[in-house]
């Protein structure tokens, strides 16, 4: 180990823990578990100075695969968990990895708080609409109607949007992918990693057991071209087979609509073109859903702004280390 | 006050001489007095009593005071719950409490005088603003006449001024609105009593001059309003029954004094205690509460000593930052109160299961619920050691007074980072407000213990246990070699890894056990404060009825009554020789400001037919009812 | 009492408890009290079938000062209480009082997903930019740098914007006014008490002890016609002394911007029309500050959908009170 | 299981009789047996043992029943950790355990059989799927050489067969795939074990027909399946040494029975509590965990009977939406475990303050913080009884076995109603998941404790103390006239309202202890299960230890040790004699699954000397590890 860890360059499978992962065969978190491990790699960082923070769900099992530092914390509370670690050691790397119901039911106010000081850690949201670690309970962001042992008659609550949810708490980067995705995905997490401040990344994960498909209607091989968009700062927000369709805003109304070039003189410059810097655009971006809207993925928003910890931090050196014996012996003293 | 003797490092410096006390007319000689400044939450009320044991503290006697200020929500004027109060217990003896009864009230107005009488001992002065006491105030105090003209005031001694227009007086020369220069009015007070008891006044003005810098009239005219009172006092206006009262300077150890609160000690000595233990940074997070808060807010002032304040979304997000901190090297510490405390359970459960070192800080409030949020209860005791999910253990440590706060929480500190386990630090409503004197500590020849965090990977697993410690290693991320995993599932003995075997399960949970019980060998034996180490009975006490129970138990013996006084700092593990130490007295009575929680703990831990004396007011206890309870026991 | 509550119309100083009320002189409360006693007189109420649920705080204490039945819980928890107070009796009318530190800090959580599933309870926050029971600390929608005993070199966190968590969570209805806006105010809560579903009212409220004029900028007699738009369903928005100035959308982009009727040709009708059905144009409207862009106040989105229990209820009635025996026997049994 | 006599009202109903076991070679007669089926998760083991079950009680012999699933997440097929199983204990005596050792153990594939091998007793019958001894599959389970070849398994009767070869041969007729038919293996080993004990196969055959209704094919290849196995039993077939065995049926009380869970039992004990209160609404708000999450679903299938359950977005949000229903009238439920418990207690506080009804259901799981969460443990009782801030108390009580926790949940819903107090209802793990046959009872003969709601404003505030109970009155919103408000600050004795007064502090703390204190006079005196009323030793058990402690204590006074067993039901108050009852016994043994909880109430609350007996492994105690605790202390 303490070998190899000084070595610069590391392959994936240095990444890898000496734990047997126990994610059911088939989980959509092997294939992410991949891509985060070909991430790091590729971006050349020390093991060492990378911890992996999670709180509960078979998404938060993750930690104990890794072959970083990581903490396997309790239920909803990762982002807190994170935060103080970034407030002890600023110089470390820090992921969080979280579930539909872990970051966004009972842990949604810490995912809220942590975005909205924006504290630089990566927050990746294993989004498979369901509590998989739980045998498959609905979930914040399960489907009204989605039966499950908890709603025998179908689950009559409205989902929450993860990432409309990110944006409206003041998020400063927001991004979507697949697990299936893997080059896209990865490039998602380079970009996660590489800004400064809160990330909040959602990945679509398939849980085979007890949400199987959930995502199919635009992840289908079929189908995705029609309903997937990948957004890409400064190009046109365009789609479909031979990227024949493209997006912009329907005239005299602030809502997107679907054109396809060529239709009645519409050409490809008429077309939207992504700015990820833009908050409005994005928050229309992540609204949109299929079968009439794309699906957008890739990096919705991001518009940096400070990190809550470098603030902390250069108010510490600024004046550190005062003497003890000056602080007690401050305010008025007297002699005996 | 715990005198302890010290040179500290202030010889080479040049510190204020004991200031002679002035010419004085005839004066009675008192060994302790107790006057309480009330008024209105606007009338100034806690500066008035903090200048005031100030300049007695300066004069060398010995103090102990008590801010008492309405529920959160500041009231309407003149009502009597938007009263405020300032106890100072001052003497010649040593002084452990901010005092029983009342020997002096101060009332600004109606309201003040119908919520502060009661505690007046029949035969105690009482000093009114007679101009306060209008139509309008009365009704707003519930007085169907004025206490003034009826009998109300009869077993008193009724000093009725007319403070307003002496002030108004005094400071017309400024040409101040007379709504402004009512609000002089404390100043006067102040110096009405500075001159009663002979203390000096320089240090006041020096203060009023720095504090309104700025506004160098309002200075003045508070000045002047100052010296009124004190001339009033001194001058023949005054009503010939008042004579001044002379409290000689306490005979306390020698050394360099300052007063301090108990969240003042509290925060000074977790810092003292990362520096022993040579963590250059602590991280509190904490969420608002009180009386938690001012703790947060006097960590908030130490940022220049590597002190990161996280005020966080809620208390769980506070505990939960805390002990990531930990996990990332630095020193982790929450604090809160009541429903705050109820909060971090689930994750100090965490830090129990990872064996990280963790400081919970919990400034006890009356409960259940919201209870009764700005006073003083110790009822979460038992919520300390039992109150998580499982087999929990870890320390318990209880503050006695406002200074031992300062040593205690550097003991906490010790115990977390050589243990690898929380702590809890048991303070109250009580102990965060009251101060008293304190000996200022040579911080260079505080107790040393600093951590050694792993950094050799041979052989190397997180829950690898230290022989004597039985504490795992403690590893900063960012160390090579070292990367491993923790978390909450059932961790494997022999290699930390998560385990779901029976026998593992066992024998880890006896691990967390003994570790805890093993501290037992590492903290002093009990000794008694007071009194024999056998004998007919002991009063034994924890956190802040350590005053009361000192004093009357001093008083008792004085009286030739054989009673000890037991305080236990150390409520998990007990010190190993309690048991045995109080089995040797006939008769053992806990006095409690809960149901009786550590009586139920002695026994059910040693079988000891001890007694519960409780009392749930909200309040500290009086040395009268203890010392009546230990008289009554012993008398036949 | 018992005998008042018969009484058709009750005048608003029935809806006041015996209890003095202890709010500091010139607290901001004291006229939202006196504005929804109003609103309850106004819309004919019963004392007997109206709930206030609260949670901590100087604003949380205002159940104890209505006639009605009241429950001040705990920290943070009133939506949740208001919940299971509607799946216990769907006919009361219930009301959350809540403030900045205890409905978006604590409490955050209970708010999103009230909102998101539905709840029909209307939700006041009163948002004075700080903590006020507990003595002036910053909170989650205080400006950043607020100085405070908590933050005495000034508050590091960027301030959440209660409209835009609230519409990023789903929210269908959301709604803006000010303490001292006596009239405007009461017409918002009674469209509030109209709206079937979670309302979300966001209530500008002075704290004259620990934060006083924390709205001054918009809210001072001098400045509040140039910076405040009150929107209106269907009605352009315009705003200024004469209502010379008005909102459009800055051609070619998604951002609003004020143009002053008059200036190179900008005519009344080029204005924007407010459409309270729009969820973009909503999250326009309440990103909107001074100075460069007013406040917008009124009721800012409005879009009804089936409340949770509704639904919950008519599963109810489909078939309720199942025989017990029957139950208890049910699956494979044997007599012995 | 707690055979209490009924005659239900099912008389008029036909039920099927008991079915003549037919014919049969000759048989070894046995008084109870314990066989296990162990196969991957996917082997549909728990369906296998849950239809022997099944046809065993139908058969009218006790039985007790228990499920073994690997931690939460499925695991690949044929790793050792993704082994399930599921254990029958049935017999001709009455059965409350699911049994210690294994009499037979049928394994599907190598890591089954090392799973559970250590728990066959030596000579006992282990039946493998020799065909699934494969390489890849050993290699998964980590066996050097096959268990089958070496002599790993002398020390028992081993019975190989090539099942999935006898399997595919007895469904080809029916054109399965390979893997189809595979599917079948645990009928046929089914078929087998029924042929072994006798046992019909009619109602499993019911079953799959009514199963498989949509694929009559599949239907059919199961019935082939459980028919070959059964008739490879019958026929010559059969290894020599093999013979069937007849458990003869138990004399249990007559009635009609079914088999329940802990989990029905509960849920049914609920619905019943609450109509026995006339309310006809349950608000059950919870949040999934494991293993309180059954309860959940369990609930959530009765909506037809007025139960609406409410999956909040965390246990918080649980908690107070059940005591927000509880103050609007409903009866408020809210169940969890572990973790998600201690997230309650600050709600729990509240609940205690405003006196409103609430159960909250604790099933208790292996801990510190997620510890083992499929594994049982009794952890959670100093939790229950002292994890609230203040002094808060609350009334406790346990299930003792899974048809149990109908009766306690009725009574855990009389105490929360009359008393107007949140009621703890404590089960764990393998309490939620056993099973056991249950005498269905009359329904219309349970007790009745209607709610009598508030009315009447006459004199009417809402801490009005019922002079009885010293409840105060439950009104529902709604009401005209009651309109009033309730809260965490504490209250004034006279009205209701805000008091921070510290008499009234004291008045109400003893007036909310008083009032559960005097539960203690409303329900049943303490009697031992098992034994005489004094002797040399007591057994004192709560909760799940019940069944271990009645078969250890009922076998030691079978050998002529006079030994008794008390079951504490009632954990708070305790029943008011059980003090003087346990002073009649010379010793006291307190089988704990924690590090002695009971025993440390018992000690501190009756200052006997009560010994610990403890086992924290994640699993119930063996019986014959509690009758060596009994022998042992009473041998000498
Ligand atoms: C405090 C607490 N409450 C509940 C649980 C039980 N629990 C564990 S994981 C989980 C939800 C898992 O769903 P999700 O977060 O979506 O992760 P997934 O398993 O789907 O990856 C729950 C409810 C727990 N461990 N702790
Ligand atoms: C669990 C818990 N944590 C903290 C507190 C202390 N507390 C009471 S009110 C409050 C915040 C008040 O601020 P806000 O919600 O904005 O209401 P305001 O007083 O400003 O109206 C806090 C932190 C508490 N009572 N309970
Ligand atoms: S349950 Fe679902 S999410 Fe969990 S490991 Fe299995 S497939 Fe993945
Ligand atoms: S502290 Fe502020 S919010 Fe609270 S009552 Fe006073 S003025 Fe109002
Ligand atoms: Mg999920
Ligand atoms: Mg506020």
């Amino acid at each position: 180990m303490s070998t190899e860890s000084t070595v610069t360059q590391l392959k994936p499978a240095h990444f890898e823990s000496d734990q047997e992962v126990r994610w059911c065969p088939g989980c959509g978190d092997y294939a992410i578990i991949k891509a985060i491990q070909k991430t790091l790699a590729e971006l050349g960082v020390k093991r060492e100075n990378t911890v992996f923070v999670s709180g509960i769900g078979c998404a938060s099992r993750f930690p104990y695969y890794m072959s970083t530092y990581g903490f396997h914390t309790i239920h909803g509370r990762a982002p807190a968990f994170a935060t103080g670690i970034k407030l002890a050691n600023p110089e470390l790397d820090v992921w969080v990895v979280s579930g539909d119901g872990d970051g966004l039911s009972i842990g949604g106010n810490h995912t809220l708080h942590t975005l909205r000081r924006n504290v630089d850690v990566q927050i990746c949201l294993f989004n498979n609409e369901i509590y998989g670690l739980t045998k498959g309970q609905f979930s914040p962001t399960s489907k009204q109607g989605t039966l499950s042992p908890s709603s025998p008659q179908g689950s009559l609550e409205r989902p929450l949007s993860a990432c409309s949810f990110a944006l409206g708490v003041g998020a400063r980067f927001v991004a979507r992918s697949v697990d299936t995705l893997q080059k896209h995905l990865i490039g998602v997490l380079k970009r996660a990693k590489e800004h400064h401040g809160a990330s909040f990344v959602e990945i679509f994960q398939n849980c085979i057991v007890f949400n199987d498909g959930a995502f199919s209607e635009f992840t289908d091989r079929a189908l995705a071209t029609d309903r997937q968009v990948h957004v890409e700062h400064g190009q046109p927000l365009l789609f479909g087979k031979e990227k024949e369709k493209g997006l912009r805003i329907k005239p005299g109304s602030l809502q997107l609509e679907v054109v396809t070039v060529g239709d009645n003189g519409v050409s490809a410059d008429d077309m939207l073109v992504h700015d990820e810097t833009d908050r409005n655009l994005a928050s229309l971006l992540v609204a949109m859903e299929p079968p009439d809207l794309p699906v957008a993925l890739g990096v919705i928003y991001c518009d940096p702004a400070t990190a809550y910890e470098d603030q902390v931090q250069s108010r510490l050196d600024a004046a550190c280390c005062g003497d003890l014996y000056e602080l007690v012996r401050s305010g008025r003293t007297w002699r005996v | 006050m715990n005198s302890k003797s010290t040179d500290g490092r202030g010889a080479d410096r040049a510190e204020p001489e004991l200031p002679a006390s002035g010419p004085i007319r005839l004066r009675e000689v008192r060994d302790a007095t107790v006057i309480r400044f009330a008024g209105d939450s606007g009338d100034g009320i806690q500066l008035t009593g903090t200048q005031f044991a100030m300049e007695s503290a300066l004069a060398g006697v010995d103090i102990a005071t008590f801010p008492d200020y309405p529920a959160e929500i500041r009231a309407p004027a003149g009502t009597t719950y938007g009263v405020s109060a300032f106890q100072v217990h001052f003497g010649s003896v040593d002084i452990r409490t901010s005092g029983d009864e009342l020997d002096v009230l101060v009332a600004f107005n109606p309201a003040a005088l119908k919520v502060n009488l009661a505690d007046l001992r029949i035969g105690g002065m009482v000093i009114v603003d007679a101009s306060s006491f209008t139509e309008r105030n009365l009704k707003k105090a519930d007085y169907e006449s004025s206490p003034l003209e009826d009998d109300t005031l009869a077993p008193y001694q009724l000093i009725r001024l007319d403070i307003t227009r002496l002030v108004e007086e005094a400071v017309k020369e400024f040409g101040l609105s007379s709504k402004d220069a009512r609000r002089s009015r404390n100043l006067w007070a102040l110096g009405l009593m500075l001159w009663m008891y002979g203390r000096d006044r320089s240090a006041t003005v020096e203060w009023l001059n720095r504090k309104f810098a700025k506004k160098p009239e309002i200075a003045q005219a508070n000045i002047a309003a100052l010296n009124a009172g004190h001339a009033f006092g001194e001058t023949a206006e005054m009503p010939s029954d008042i004579v001044g009262y002379t409290v000689a300077a306490a005979d306390v150890a020698p050394g360099l004094y300052r007063t301090i609160t108990g969240t003042e000690a509290m925060a000074y000595g977790l810092l003292a205690g990362a520096r022993s233990a040579g963590l250059g940074r602590i991280v509190f997070g904490s969420y608002p509460i009180t009386p938690a808060s001012p703790l947060l807010h006097a960590m908030a002032q130490l940022a220049d000593y590597g002190v990161v304040t996280f005020q966080a979304e809620d208390e769980i997000a506070a505990i939960c930052s805390a002990i990531g901190a930990s996990y990332g090297g630095a020193l982790g510490v929450t604090a809160s109160s009541g429903a705050g405390v109820a909060l971090k359970t689930e994750a100090a459960g965490l830090a129990v299961g990872t064996e990280l070192p963790l400081i919970i800080v919990n400034a006890q409030r009356a409960g259940p619920s919201t209870g009764m949020p700005t006073k003083a209860e110790q009822a979460d005791l038992l919520q300390a050691l039992h109150g998580r999910h499982g087999d929990a253990p870890l320390a318990v440590v209880a503050a006695a007074t406002p200074a031992d706060s300062f040593e205690v929480a550097i003991e906490a500190v010790r115990l977390a980072t050589r243990y690898m386990t929380p702590v809890i630090l048991l303070s109250d409503a009580y102990l965060m407000n009251a101060a008293e004197p304190w000996a200022i500590p040579d911080t260079d020849a505080l107790p040393d213990f600093p951590v050694e965090f792993r950094t050799d990977p041979e052989g190397f697993h997180p829950f690898l246990r230290d022989p004597d410690t039985l504490a795992r290693p403690w590893v900063r991320p960012g160390t090579p070699g070292l990367e491993h995993r923790v978390g909450g599932l059932e961790r494997d003995y022999d290699t930390g890894d998560i385990s779901y075997d029976p026998d593992n399960h066992a024998r880890m949970t006896e691990a967390r056990a003994a570790k805890i019980a093993g501290i037992a060998n590492d903290i002093p034996l009990q000794r008694p404060e007071l009194g024999p180490e056998k004998g007919p009975l002991a009063i034994v006490g924890w956190g802040s009825t350590y005053g009361p129970i000192y004093q009357a138990v001093h008083r008792a013996r004085a009286e030739g009554y054989d009673v000890a006084h037991i305080q236990v700092r150390y409520l998990s593990p007990f010190p190993r020789n309690l048991g045995d130490l109080l089995k040797g007295y006939e008769r053992i009575l806990v006095p409690e400001m809960n149901s009786g929680q550590l009586v139920s703990l002695l026994r059910s831990e040693y079988l000891i037919p001890g007694e519960p004396f409780t009392k749930v007011r909200g309040q500290p206890f009086k040395i009268a009812e203890i010392q009546k309870a230990i008289t009554s026991r012993l008398d036949r």
